[in-house]
């Protein structure tokens, strides 16, 4: 490795510095990120312990079949976005910039499948504060079900909305041959904050479509 | 707190802690000012004394004044803890007053029904539980002649009480922000001596607290579909408070007074099984107070003390 | 002028434009830019301070409406806790001495801190705009359902602003976090940063931890008031104590935001002005790293009487009585620095002295707050507003504000006026005790805060107490000429004014702007290597 | 680069695995388990969560200043959830005499 083949900011000694403090400084980023979904679990958990059935009833209104695809569509993002990132590390450029428009695509497809869901909950009448029809005896508590659903799923679909628009960047820099095995922090980055929101995902699929189905 | 009467209870055993603490902190406060005082007149700049040597006993002197202050620490909380749960604990003899704190005013009802609005009128000797609610923000009742606070809450109950000692009136302040005119919901407890409380009672007895409540049962048209005589398919209410209540969706609840509150403002929240959820809310027509009367007379519903006069 | 050729240029002479300044990465420059910004904020808070103890002057409200009042103490909490409190000494003196305490050229993301500025001064556009289009009436703390449900004033602008100012904050913790993990100096080992940089660190970890779950409340409140759907609402089968749970777990570490740095600046402060070696250097590290950890676990004490249950109070209460003891072990440490000390009472001095005393008073009553029982009477009272101005003004701005004064040198190349300073700063002590002690006496007798209008029997602490915040405002308004007279007609200052120790004494006052002309060499004797005199 | 890029087929079981996992969670949803469905669903997603960091973020070979930033979101978020709980699970309904 040459110093030559990297440009280092001015505040740094050197790339290996450059990188260490990028590096470092996504997985702070991304433990705050952990805890601004974090107030989302916790408040999900302590509603869902005062209002269990509730809770259940209002999971069964999702769709378990599109939730278990949106789930597969954000692994395999994650898989092809690893690859995309080992493909660079090992000299890749053409295949590289693929895998990321892929996994950009995988997101869209991610998106919309969540915007079928979102209209079917529209029909349904299930969505507080626009149109919410539900009654019975758990119409109140289901609310707080459906609130904090619309709250995670949106907040989760703006990042996802934000990491196609990066990993869109990053495919167009990759094809024009902006990285080099030994700089790629910025794609290193993007890789990594795409995993989070995969991860989170992870945490929202069985605490809202798995509940219930007994 | 030279200025603040001991009015109840807990207000000489809080007072001694209070000012056991005044004193250990005015002797760390002293201790460590003099000491600085001292080093700072000897050690001053331009002054020669032997200022040579490390000290060698560091680690030592750490522990101590980390491990003595901690310890001092657990002795303060173990006090205050007994005197918390004593606090925290109503004994089962008190008399159950009913709190109401709205915007900005606060209502009391006496177990027979006195209504007061921000005036409490208490028997000193006897303890005393109040039992509170809010019909709108969060307001909190701190009475600081008794050393009492605790915020009330819309849409729970939370509760309080103390015994009294000292006649006298009282102030009573909203201690929880809770909007423009805060500063102007206060109130007064008066203390009186049983005699003078009883006669207090005597004269300001209305109709009991379950009375009113009968009446509203039939001005709000509750009977139209509870009375057993309805056509409408209504569940019974007599002896209601207290069982066990099936629900629509599988659950059981026993009907408490969460449960008979909840039913009135949130019918369709727990629905009785076997029975269609169409009962309207009361949610907006009827306020916190009435519900108190109409759940004190729910309780009683069903029993010979309602009707009959023979012995229970 | 020979010289200045060889030279590199000060920071300050090195572009003079507006947009050299707006557009500067060096993080000598953007603290300029934070301090300037954070003053006129104090100002404004403190405005809104003087109307309140005007108000409470007499006990009828009688110099404005109820409305008014509630809008000026909420107005006055919201900015100095975010707008001045939280950014003062990181934002400021964090980032102006980071990088020289750890030999560095800059912050590692000097792009993010400039960043960060922006959405400081965003947050802070949101705030003015709405106190200028009629102010909003919750209290800082912005308590459901008041807040989602009752207040008809501009609670969502005010959260916008309080959510983007949030980011400015995380943004800045992680650079700082970031900067000392990778960017120290050849030999600067963890245990040779000086105090200061140790407390930049757990302050930093607060930032990143605590403020996000501030936002992401915030944001619920914002979608409440906007689609009236609620966890918060009881009405809707959600609970207010959620939300005082969520805005606790920040806003309690939130004081170690403020106080956490305090720390850091006393212990240079001292250390310097005593030549001496800090007493128990490593029971300092680990005391900081210790509140910044146990500060997360003891939100519920804000909590005792709010509805929260009974076993949790009992818990929160001892774990509140833990975190004080590292807070202790510091006020101790700072006292046994002084042995064997060569002790000169320069203004910082007398400021880090005043910040000891105010916040040992602070700390001590918080053990009355901490202790449950006693709580239940306190709480919701002036005793705790006393309480935590002597942490929060007493310290927190006594420390800043000593500080200033002793980094004034490095940052601007002059010397102020010591007798001006001096007196200042014993003004200051004077009038700050004159107008919060009295509120420990009247809170003790049962006045509740956040009143308007109070019954007469407060009248006299309240008089004594109005009467001190005059002292308090002349003595904060007294720097600002003497530090302005000083940057025009000042002595300059060598590198190291004080003979203090430390990478940021051994560089030029002002530093060139990549700090270091030659790289600065640590030796192990560690930050406070001062020699037996 | 000085770190070795991972291996393809590291990659490639790490996503079999993470498909196995999902198929698991959806299987087990389908039970009557009471409380363990709960359980269930959260242990697999930790596990999947852990597939994730250890394989695709490469906390495997990461130094430990990273490894501590990726425990630190998760631990405090602990917290949160934890001291929260502890007051709603305590509290005792009102008793009216």
């Amino acid at each position: 490795m040459t110093a030559e083949s990297t440009r280092v900011a001015e505040q740094f000694d050197d790339a290996a510095q450059q990188r260490e403090a990028a590096t470092l400084g996504m997985w702070a980023f991304l433990a705050t990120e952990i805890l601004f979904f974090g107030v989302l679990f916790a408040a999900y958990t302590v509603c869902r312990l005062l209002w269990p059935d509730a809770f259940a009833s209002g999971s069964r209104h999702t769709d378990l079949p599109l939730g278990t695809v949106e789930t597969a569509v954000l692994l395999t993002s994650s898989f092809t976005v690893a690859l995309a990132l080992r493909d660079v590390q090992l000299g890749g450029r053409r295949v590289a910039a693929w895998l990321f428009v892929a996994t950009a695509t995988l997101g869209v497809v991610f998106l919309a499948i969540h915007g079928v869901e979102y209209h079917a909950d529209y029909e349904a009448a299930v969505i507080p504060g626009l149109r919410y029809e539900e009654v019975g005896p758990l119409a109140p508590a289901k609310q707080l079900f459906f609130i904090l659903y619309y709250v995670t799923t949106l907040f989760h679909g703006l990042h996802v909305t934000i990491g196609v628009v990066l990993l869109l960047v990053m495919a167009w820099r990759v094809r024009a041959g902006a990285f080099s095995p030994d700089d790629h922090s910025a794609l290193e980055n993007t890789a990594l904050y795409w995993h989070l929101v995969d991860i989170v995902w992870i945490f929202v699929f069985p605490l809202y479509y798995l509940v219930g189905r007994a | 707190m030279n200025l603040l009467p001991r009015a109840s209870t807990f207000a000489g055993h809080l007072d001694a802690m209070f000012y056991t603490m005044v004193g250990l902190s005015a002797v760390v406060v002293l201790g460590v000012f003099i000491t600085m005082l001292v080093f700072a007149v000897r050690f001053r700049r331009g002054r020669h004394v032997d200022r040579s040597g490390e000290s060698h006993r560091e680690m030592g002197i750490e522990l101590a004044w980390t491990l003595v202050p901690f310890a001092l620490f657990v002795g303060i909380f173990a006090w205050s803890i007994v005197l918390w749960v004593d606090m925290r604990t109503p004994p089962s003899d008190a008399a159950t007053i009913y709190v109401v704190g709205k915007q900005w005013m606060w209502e009391f009802e006496h177990p027979d029904g006195q209504r007061e609005i921000d005036t409490l009128h208490v028997a000193s000797g006897q303890p005393v539980r109040l039992v509170m609610t809010s019909q709108d923000v969060i307001h909190d009742v701190f009475v600081p002649a008794f050393r009492v606070k605790q915020d009330v809450l819309p849409g729970r109950y939370t509760d309080l009480w103390f015994i009294p000692t000292r006649t006298g009136t009282y102030d009573l302040f909203c201690a929880e922000f809770c909007g423009t005119d805060h500063s102007r919901m206060r109130g007064t407890v008066v203390v009186e001596t049983p005699a003078d409380h009883a006669r207090w009672l005597a004269t300001h007895a209305s109709a009991s607290l379950a009375a009113r409540g009968k009446l509203l049962f039939t001005r709000f048209g509750c009977a139209g579909c509870h009375d057993p005589a309805s056509a409408v398919h209504a569940p019974r209410l007599d002896g209601l408070y207290g069982s066990t209540v099936p629900l629509a969706d599988g659950r059981q609840v026993v009907a408490d007074e969460r449960y008979l509150h909840d039913a009135i403002v949130l019918p369709a929240s727990e629905v009785a099984a076997g029975y269609e959820p169409v009962m309207p809310s009361y949610k907006d027509r009827i306020d916190e107070s009435d519900i108190l009367a109409l759940v004190a007379y729910l309780k009683i519903r069903g029993q010979d003390r309602e009707t009959s006069h023979e012995p229970r | 002028m020979n010289l200045a050729e060889h030279a590199p240029p000060s920071y300050l002479a090195d572009g003079v434009t507006l947009r050299s300044w707006l557009f500067t990465h060096d993080h000598k420059r953007i603290a300029i830019l934070y301090a300037l910004a954070i003053t006129f904020f104090f100002f404004l808070g403190g405005v809104a301070a003087a109307l309140m103890r005007l108000e409470l002057a007499t006990p009828a409200g009688d110099v404005m409406s109820a409305e008014t009042y509630n809008k000026t103490f909420t107005f006055h909490g919201v900015v100095m806790v975010w707008f001045f409190l939280i950014p003062s000494i990181p934002n400021t003196l964090g980032n102006f001495l980071l990088p020289l305490m750890i030999g560095a050229r800059d912050v590692a993301f000097p792009r993010l801190n400039l960043f960060s500025w922006y959405l400081y001064m965003a947050g802070g556009l949101f705030t003015i705009a709405c106190l200028l289009l009629g102010g909003v009436d919750t209290g800082w703390t912005f308590y459901t359902p008041f807040s989602t449900m009752f207040s008809n004033s501009h609670v969502l602008l005010t959260v916008v602003g309080v959510f983007i100012v949030g980011f400015s904050s995380i943004l800045t913790g992680l650079n700082f976090i970031v900067t000392i993990h990778t960017m120290r100096t050849e030999g600067m080992t963890w245990f040779r940063l000086p105090l200061f940089v140790w407390s930049m660190y757990g302050v930093s970890l607060v930032m990143m931890l605590a403020t996000p779950v501030l936002a992401m409340t915030l944001a619920l409140i914002a979608a409440e008031r906007l689609f009236g759907v609620g966890i918060f609402d009881p009405a809707l089968g959600g609970d207010p104590l959620l939300f005082q749970h969520f805005f606790w777990f920040y806003s309690h570490p939130a004081v170690y935001i403020m106080v956490l740095p305090s720390m850091g600046v006393v212990s240079e402060l001292i250390t310097a002005s005593v030549r001496r070696r800090i007493f128990g250097y490593r029971f300092m590290v680990y005391s900081i790293i210790g509140i910044a950890v146990v500060g997360f676990l003891v939100w519920g004490h804000h909590m005792f009487v709010a509805g929260q249950s009974m076993y949790a109070g009992i818990v929160f209460s001892i774990l509140s009585f833990v975190v004080a003891v590292p807070s202790a072990v510091k006020v101790f440490n700072w006292t046994a620095t002084l042995y064997k000390g060569d002790i000169a009472f320069g203004a910082p001095m007398i400021y880090a002295l005043g910040f000891v005393g105010l916040f040992m008073l602070g700390g001590l009553t918080g053990l009355f707050l901490a202790a449950v029982a006693l709580d239940v009477n306190l709480t919701d009272t002036y005793f705790v507003v006393a309480h935590f101005h002597y942490i929060m003004v007493g310290g927190a701005v006594m420390a800043y504000l000593g500080g200033i004064h002793f980094w004034w040198p490095k940052i601007t190349g002059r010397i102020y006026s010591e007798a001006w300073a001096r007196f200042a700063a014993i003004l200051m002590f004077l009038g700050f005790n004159l107008t919060f002690f009295p509120q420990f006496l009247a809170g003790a007798e049962g006045m509740p805060r956040r009143y308007h209008a109070y019954p007469a029997e407060f009248g006299l602490l309240n008089v004594l107490s109005s009467a001190g915040s005059v002292l308090l405002a002349s003595a904060y308004l007294l720097p600002i000429g003497y530090f302005l007279w000083s940057l025009r007609h000042g002595e300059r200052a060598g590198p190291d004014p004080w003979g203090a120790k430390g990478l940021e004494w051994e560089t030029d006052s002002p530093p060139p702007t990549h700090n270091f002309t030659r790289p600065p060499q640590v030796d192990e004797n560690g930050p406070y290597a001062y020699a037996p005199p | 680069m000085s770190e070795k890029p991972p291996s393809l087929r590291a990659h490639v079981l790490a996503l079999l695995a993470l498909a196995f996992l999902l198929a698991a969670t959806v299987f087990v949803a389908r039970f009557h388990l009471g409380a363990l469905n709960a359980f269930a669903g959260l242990a697999i997603a930790g596990l999947k969560a852990l597939v994730v960091l250890f394989f695709f973020m490469k906390l495997k070979t990461s130094g430990t200043p990273v490894r501590f930033a990726a425990c630190f979101g998760f631990a405090w978020l602990a917290i949160l959830i934890a001291l929260t709980l502890g007051d709603f699970l305590t509290r005792t309904p009102l008793v009216v005499h």
